[in-house]
């Protein structure tokens, strides 16, 4: 049961990962694959940034820096926290899996635009953005250039 | 941190992560794409929340803005211009895929007895690197947030890195849907019954709003959470916003896809740029510690911004805020490029080249 | 040549050598996206490139006479902020990077004219010298993370590029979302197994990560670290299964990108793994070795047989040569699979050799799709009397895949083939004599098409390259040639990075 | 402990929609949850902040608030004209269909 | 004072919280697509207002204030703007409501008599 609760963020990682792998692998059309992509790379989001978290920790923007008003709130919202730990001793969660992901996500945003364009240019061409009838339609082209005179 | 709110924050995180785990296996099993798109839309505002429970706002700002955002209009898009409904997959085709997934599912389960607990803050990840970044960017660096330190200062390179993919998204969308047949984009005829005073009157007001606000974003970024990333595509949504409740012709008369390419581009001169000017000044590549010239650093009181005993803190401020400028040039102009690409496409300009 | 002797930049531009040689085409590539005109455009990316390899021959120098190169990227130690690291290993990828790039660009004057639509020409420049960027970086980082970025700033532009071949073939755009996909799956295991070892580690930079990983043979999470990234890699680089993407994405691109993509992208791929291998996981990890003999050498075996065959009896003759890369990449995990200096130094030789000479052959192939808009081999018959000149480069370049004395094909193939004496790996020499008569079987077949068939009466008729293509190809060529005489600067490189990564290891 | 509260009720209600937005018959159904979900994200970050103590993360739920609007005249585009590229135009017609 | 001002902020807020999970409850028990737009729209615009009041009295005066104001701004603006668009595309597509209908209606029980007053009743 404890595991559970300690390994629980990971698990639905696994899960989310594997579905996003299964929409890519098997859907043959090609904007449904983009998105199994898209779900497959936010899953590496989450994976990270379950590492970074800190039980009882807070987001890394340091209060002291915010000056007498972020006191006054941390004070006035929470003051068993505080209390507990000062506004110096506050526990911040790790900030460099935040960094990762910020880039990471800027990445699957570049690729989810380019293949979606792609997926269009396709559509373009041979009509649709099914792989068997891109496939179908290109073996046709094949079988009529092949006995070219 | 008190127990309730600790408890709260862990039910929140349970809650939330069933919640994304619900409509990843909605996406799987629904074939009409644009019901995946929407589901995708709540699953990007769902893993956002989550990212704000995880302490992570800068994330959750970024996925908000791109995964509900511009990943959902660039979608819708695409889907009108190909098509909204996946063909059926017949389940013999579906063996293999889910062999693999389950492979690879196989394995990170495998994996998981290996990783740290969850929380746990003495973990290898959460102690070396990252423990270090906390304690040392406020001497170093001297902005209240860490993430932005690490994003813009640690780990700039990986930042310049990031601007360029973006860059090398714009130039691949351009290549692909820049050119061509394109939309006529002359104004409708008007659908029956529609008019749309409000809408028009409301987003006159808001884009300027919207630009207000990217460019608090965009300074507040070492305050609180945002920064150029974000604040690009704020700023790209503003227009975009001026560019669904006005037409595309309207907007591309102000800004012309010519000159977003052009000013995405600039964005990265500016950041390598700052590069270069540090190796000039006699730094390394991106030391923004030798960003001003010694004659300008000595003019500059001690003290006055962040810690009075490490000198440089002026060319961190101002390199952060050099590069955050060309990204937010380089992701404003991006989306906008992107947007352009798929919105000024239309199936009938398509239809038109395909007969001839 | 002696690498120690050539010092071809003041010290201060050498000690800023490594970030100049990323930088360069990084900025080169935004003058260029905002060039006039395409002729404008063209002459940025040949400036850019030329002083990207420039810079990247004042590294080979520098770590030759130095050793192992670190550069601190905005003054921060690692493992708090991101270093370039560059070993003898990545300075001779990064020069056939920066002279494959430097050559591609010139000869993608008169090849974009040909291929791509004009109003196109300065975007597609400015992708192609982001891909050279990307690759360079990807070579010279010393984090694990920031690889991940580079592997990406190559990558997303060149799908594009790839997708840009549909003006020719459109069969590059299905082709293009394929290689997008596969291309993004391999990153992202990339990321799942970097982000296992910075669970293990909680460190990105591979130095440190090294240190701290050894101690942890056994953890589960390392284990799965190292699959992932293995296998990722393995997408990037065609390794054997994983290869689906490539000969689609060679064969209907762009001239351009494929030569491109042919000499450098899987060999980027297949150094970065080279290090994971052998630099960061733990020494005599039992996981490493028994990936190592288990399966990468089945693996490379497996692409050498399998992929030949299939060059054997493929139809258009850019993707028998794309196929015949694959067979070459298992060649060289083959020689990585031996796990000793000699043999990851030959395989190392075996990249570059590899690297030049599908460059001369995929070149060549551009300069005569100028004339004739051919795919299948019989469309090639006798164009050797059509275009002598381009025809004998191209015949250098299968020469040396070959393997024929006098070439530095020659010189690789049997320095990985005595390292497996050496090793006791009979069964990997026997592979390697089968896949090189496999090779001489598909590269005779284009031989003999190209040189000893009539052309087909009323089929177009080839015309020479122009000299904008020819000059490059033929240096190329004659790289290939000189290093099989002389093979002392690629070879000097690749003994001197094996070794330090084998020293290390006890 | 009023936070706690109000945080648990709008998870229900999250909950509640994404039922709908994952069962919901027709895509009306669909777009219905997912602009009612993203005014509930909206007020369950500015709620997570004050749960927090972090108030400064208003922000975010102001950008949400944002996309939110944004996204939903996307949509409209997409179901009324089919196009993202068309204006929305002032005189339209006859009044009526929309009053 | 300031605990009053706790206690009604608070107050509010749960308020607006239930005012969210019935308005979801309705979404999701209501039959047709014109019933559902009604029940969320409706409960999104009041349920925010009601929190974001709660809001702006627990935290201090100023620029937090001026933010939540904002934010109650947008949501006053999108809720039924989409939710007018919504349900003229809908209409527009075809779609009929199916109050009093009894055969579509199946097991909801409401009477063709004033359909509102019923969809009200279950909110």
């Amino acid at each position: 049961m404890s595991w559970i609760a300690t390994h629980f963020n990971y698990v639905v990682v696994v899960i989310l990962m594997m579905a996003g792998l299964f929409i890519v692998f098997s859907s043959g059309n090609l904007i449904k694959r983009m998105i199994g992509l898209a779900l497959f790379q936010s899953s590496t989001a989450l994976f990270y940034i379950s590492f970074g978290k800190v039980s009882g920790g807070t987001a890394a923007i340091t209060l002291d820096a915010q000056g007498a008003e972020g006191q006054a709130l941390a004070a006035q919202l929470d003051p068993a926290y505080v209390a507990q730990f000062g506004v110096e001793g506050v526990v911040y969660s790790n900030p460099l899996p935040h960094v990762l992901i910020l880039t990471a996500i800027v990445v699957g945003v570049a690729t989810l635009a380019v293949g979606l364009a792609i997926a269009v240019r396709v559509r373009e061409s041979y009509g649709t953005v099914e792989s068997d009838e891109i496939d179908a339609v290109s073996r046709v082209a094949a079988e009529q250039a092949e006995p070219a005179p | 941190m008190t127990a309730p709110v600790l408890e709260a924050s862990f039910a929140l995180n349970v809650a939330l992560l069933l919640m994304l785990v619900v409509l990843a296996a909605a996406v799987v099993w629904t074939r009409s794409l644009l019901a995946a798109i929407l589901l995708m839309s709540v699953y990007s505002l769902v893993s956002a929340t989550w990212l704000m429970v995880m302490d992570a706002p800068d994330v959750a700002f970024t996925e908000a803005v791109v995964g509900a955002g511009i990943s959902t209009i660039v979608a819708l898009g695409a889907i009108l211009l190909t098509r909204g409904e996946a063909v059926r997959v017949s389940w013999k085709r579906q063996v293999v895929p889910g062999l693999l997934a389950g492979l690879v599912g196989g394995l990170l389960i495998y994996a998981m007895s290996g990783l740290p607990d969850f929380g746990d803050p003495a973990s290898p990840a959460n102690s070396h690197v990252g423990r270090a970044y906390l304690e040392t960017a406020k001497r170093d660096i001297g902005a209240p947030n860490v993430v932005t330190a690490v994003l813009g200062s640690y780990r700039g390179f990986d930042t310049l890195g990031e601007t360029v993919v973006i860059l090398a998204a714009c130039i691949g969308v351009a290549l692909m849907l820049g050119f061509g047949p394109r939309a006529t984009l002359a104004p409708p005829a008007g659908a029956p019954g529609d008019h749309h005073v409000v809408l028009r009157v409301t987003a006159k007001m808001l884009v300027p709003l919207i630009i207000l606000f990217a460019l608090y974003v965009q300074f507040h970024g070492d305050l609180g959470a945002g920064g150029g990333f974000q604040a690009g595509v704020i700023a790209a949504v503003a227009i975009i916003l001026h560019a669904l409740v006005f037409g595309l012709r309207e907007t591309t008369a102000a800004i012309p896809p010519q000159a977003a390419r052009a000013v995405a581009a600039l964005g990265v001169v500016v950041y390598a740029g700052v590069g270069i000017v540090c190796i000039v000044n006699g730094g390394g590549f991106l030391d923004y510690d030798h960003l001003l010239t010694p004659q300008i650093e000595a003019m500059i009181p001690a003290g006055l911004l962040g810690d009075p005993d490490k000198p440089h803190h002026w060319g961190q401020y101002f390199g952060i805020l050099a590069i955050e400028l060309g990204v937010l040039m380089t992701v404003s102009a991006t989306m906008i490029t992107i947007f352009y690409g798929f919105a000024g496409r239309t199936i009938d300009a398509i239809a038109a080249e395909l007969r001839r | 040549m002696q690498l120690e002797a050539l010092y071809v930049a003041q010290p201060a531009l050498t000690a800023q050598a490594p970030i100049l040689a990323i930088a360069v085409p990084l900025i080169g590539a935004c003058a260029a996206a905002l060039a006039p005109s395409g002729r404008a455009g063209w002459m940025i990316s040949v400036v850019a490139a030329m002083v990207s390899a420039w810079m990247a021959l004042a590294v080979a120098g520098e770590v030759m006479r130095e050793g192992v190169i670190l550069y601190q990227l905005g003054g921060f130690a690692p493992p708090a902020g991101i270093a370039l690291r560059v070993d003898a290993m990545g300075a001779l990828i990064a020069l056939l990077i920066g002279a494959v790039g430097t050559l591609a660009a010139v000869f993608s004057g008169h090849s974009l004219a040909a291929e791509v639509r004009p109003e196109k020409h300065t975007l597609f420049q400015a992708g192609f010298l982001l891909a050279q960027a990307g690759m360079v970086g990807l070579v010279y980082t010393g984090d694990a993370f920031n690889a991940f970025v580079f592997l990406e700033v190559s990558s997303i532009g060149t799908y594009a590029l790839v997708a840009a071949g549909e003006r020719r073939d459109r069969r590059a755009l299905p082709a293009a979302f394929n290689y997008l996909i596969m291309g993004t799956i391999g990153a992202t295991f990339y990321v799942i197994g970097v982000g296992f070892l910075y669970g293990a580690t909680g460190t990105l930079n591979m130095a440190d990560m090294a240190a701290r990983l050894g101690t942890l043979d056994q953890n589960a999470a390392v284990q799965a670290g190292f699959a992932f990234i293995v296998a990722g890699l393995g997408v990037k680089a065609a390794m054997f299964p994983l290869h689906g993407w490539l000969p689609g994405a060679y064969a209907h691109g762009p001239s351009l990108i494929s030569l491109f993509l042919a000499a450098t992208a899987t060999k980027a791929a297949i150094y970065l793994m080279a290090r994971f291998l052998f630099e960061v996981f733990p020494d005599g990890a039992a996981f490493g070795d028994m990936f190592l003999q288990w399966v990468l050498a089945p693996l490379g075996a497996a692409a050498v047989i399998v992929c030949s065959l299939q060059a054997v009896f493929a139809r258009e003759l850019r993707r028998m040569i794309a196929f015949s890369s694959v067979a070459q990449v298992g060649f060289i995990f083959l020689g990585f699979s031996l796990a000793n200096a000699s043999g990851l130094s030959a395989a190392l030789f075996y990249m570059t050799a590899h690297g030049l000479m599908k460059a001369a052959m995929f070149m060549a192939l551009g300069g005569l799709a100028i004339s004739i808009g051919a795919r299948r081999l019989e469309d090639f018959a006798g164009v050797a009397r059509e275009a002598p000149w381009t025809a004998v480069a191209f015949g250098i370049g299968a020469a040396s895949l070959v393997g024929t004395p006098l070439t530095m094909g020659f010189l690789a193939k049997w320095q990985i083939m005595e390292a497996a004496l050496a090793g006791g790996r009979i069964w990997i020499f026997a592979v390697m004599a089968a896949g090189s008569v496999l090779t001489l079987v598909y590269v005779g077949r284009i031989i003999e098409v190209m040189f000893f068939r009539e052309p087909a009466p009323g089929a177009p008729r080839a015309k020479e390259s122009p000299v904008g293509v020819l000059v490059p190809l033929l240096i190329l060529a004659g790289l290939s040639l000189w290093f099989g005489i002389d093979a002392s600067l690629p070879q000097q490189l690749a003994q001197a990075g094996a070794a330090s990564l084998f020293e290390v290891r006890p | 402990m009023l936070i706690v509260a109000g945080v648990a009720g709008l998870i229900v209600a999250m909950s509640l929609m994404i039922v709908r937005a994952v069962l919901g018959p027709s895509h009306y159904d669909r777009i219905l949850a997912a602009n009612s979900f993203g005014t509930k994200t909206v007020l369950l970050i500015a709620l997570m902040g004050y749960l927090f103590g972090r108030p400064a993360f208003l922000d975010i739920a102001l950008v949400y608030a944002l996309i939110n609007f944004v996204t939903t005249i996307a949509l409209m585009k997409f179901f009324r004209y089919r196009s993202l590229a068309r204006p929305l135009a002032v005189a339209g017609g006859e009044d009526g269909a929309d009053g | 004072m300031a605990d009053a001002l706790f206690w009604i902020g608070g107050g509010l807020i749960v308020a607006g919280a239930m005012l969210s999970v019935l308005g979801a409850a309705g979404v999701l028990r209501f039959p047709d697509v014109y019933t559902r737009i009604h029940a969320a729209s409706l409960t999104d615009t009041g349920g925010a207002t009601l929190m974001l009041l709660g809001m702006g009295l627990l935290g201090p005066f100023g620029l937090i204030t001026l933010k939540l104001l904002l934010v109650w701004a947008f949501i006053m603006l999108t809720s039924p703007a989409a939710a007018n668009a919504l349900a003229n595309a809908a209409f527009g597509s075809g779609h009929r409501p199916r109050i009093g209908n009894f055969q579509i209606m199946g097991e909801d029980k409401a009477t063709d008599a004033a359909p509102e007053s019923a969809g009200k009743e279950r909110a």
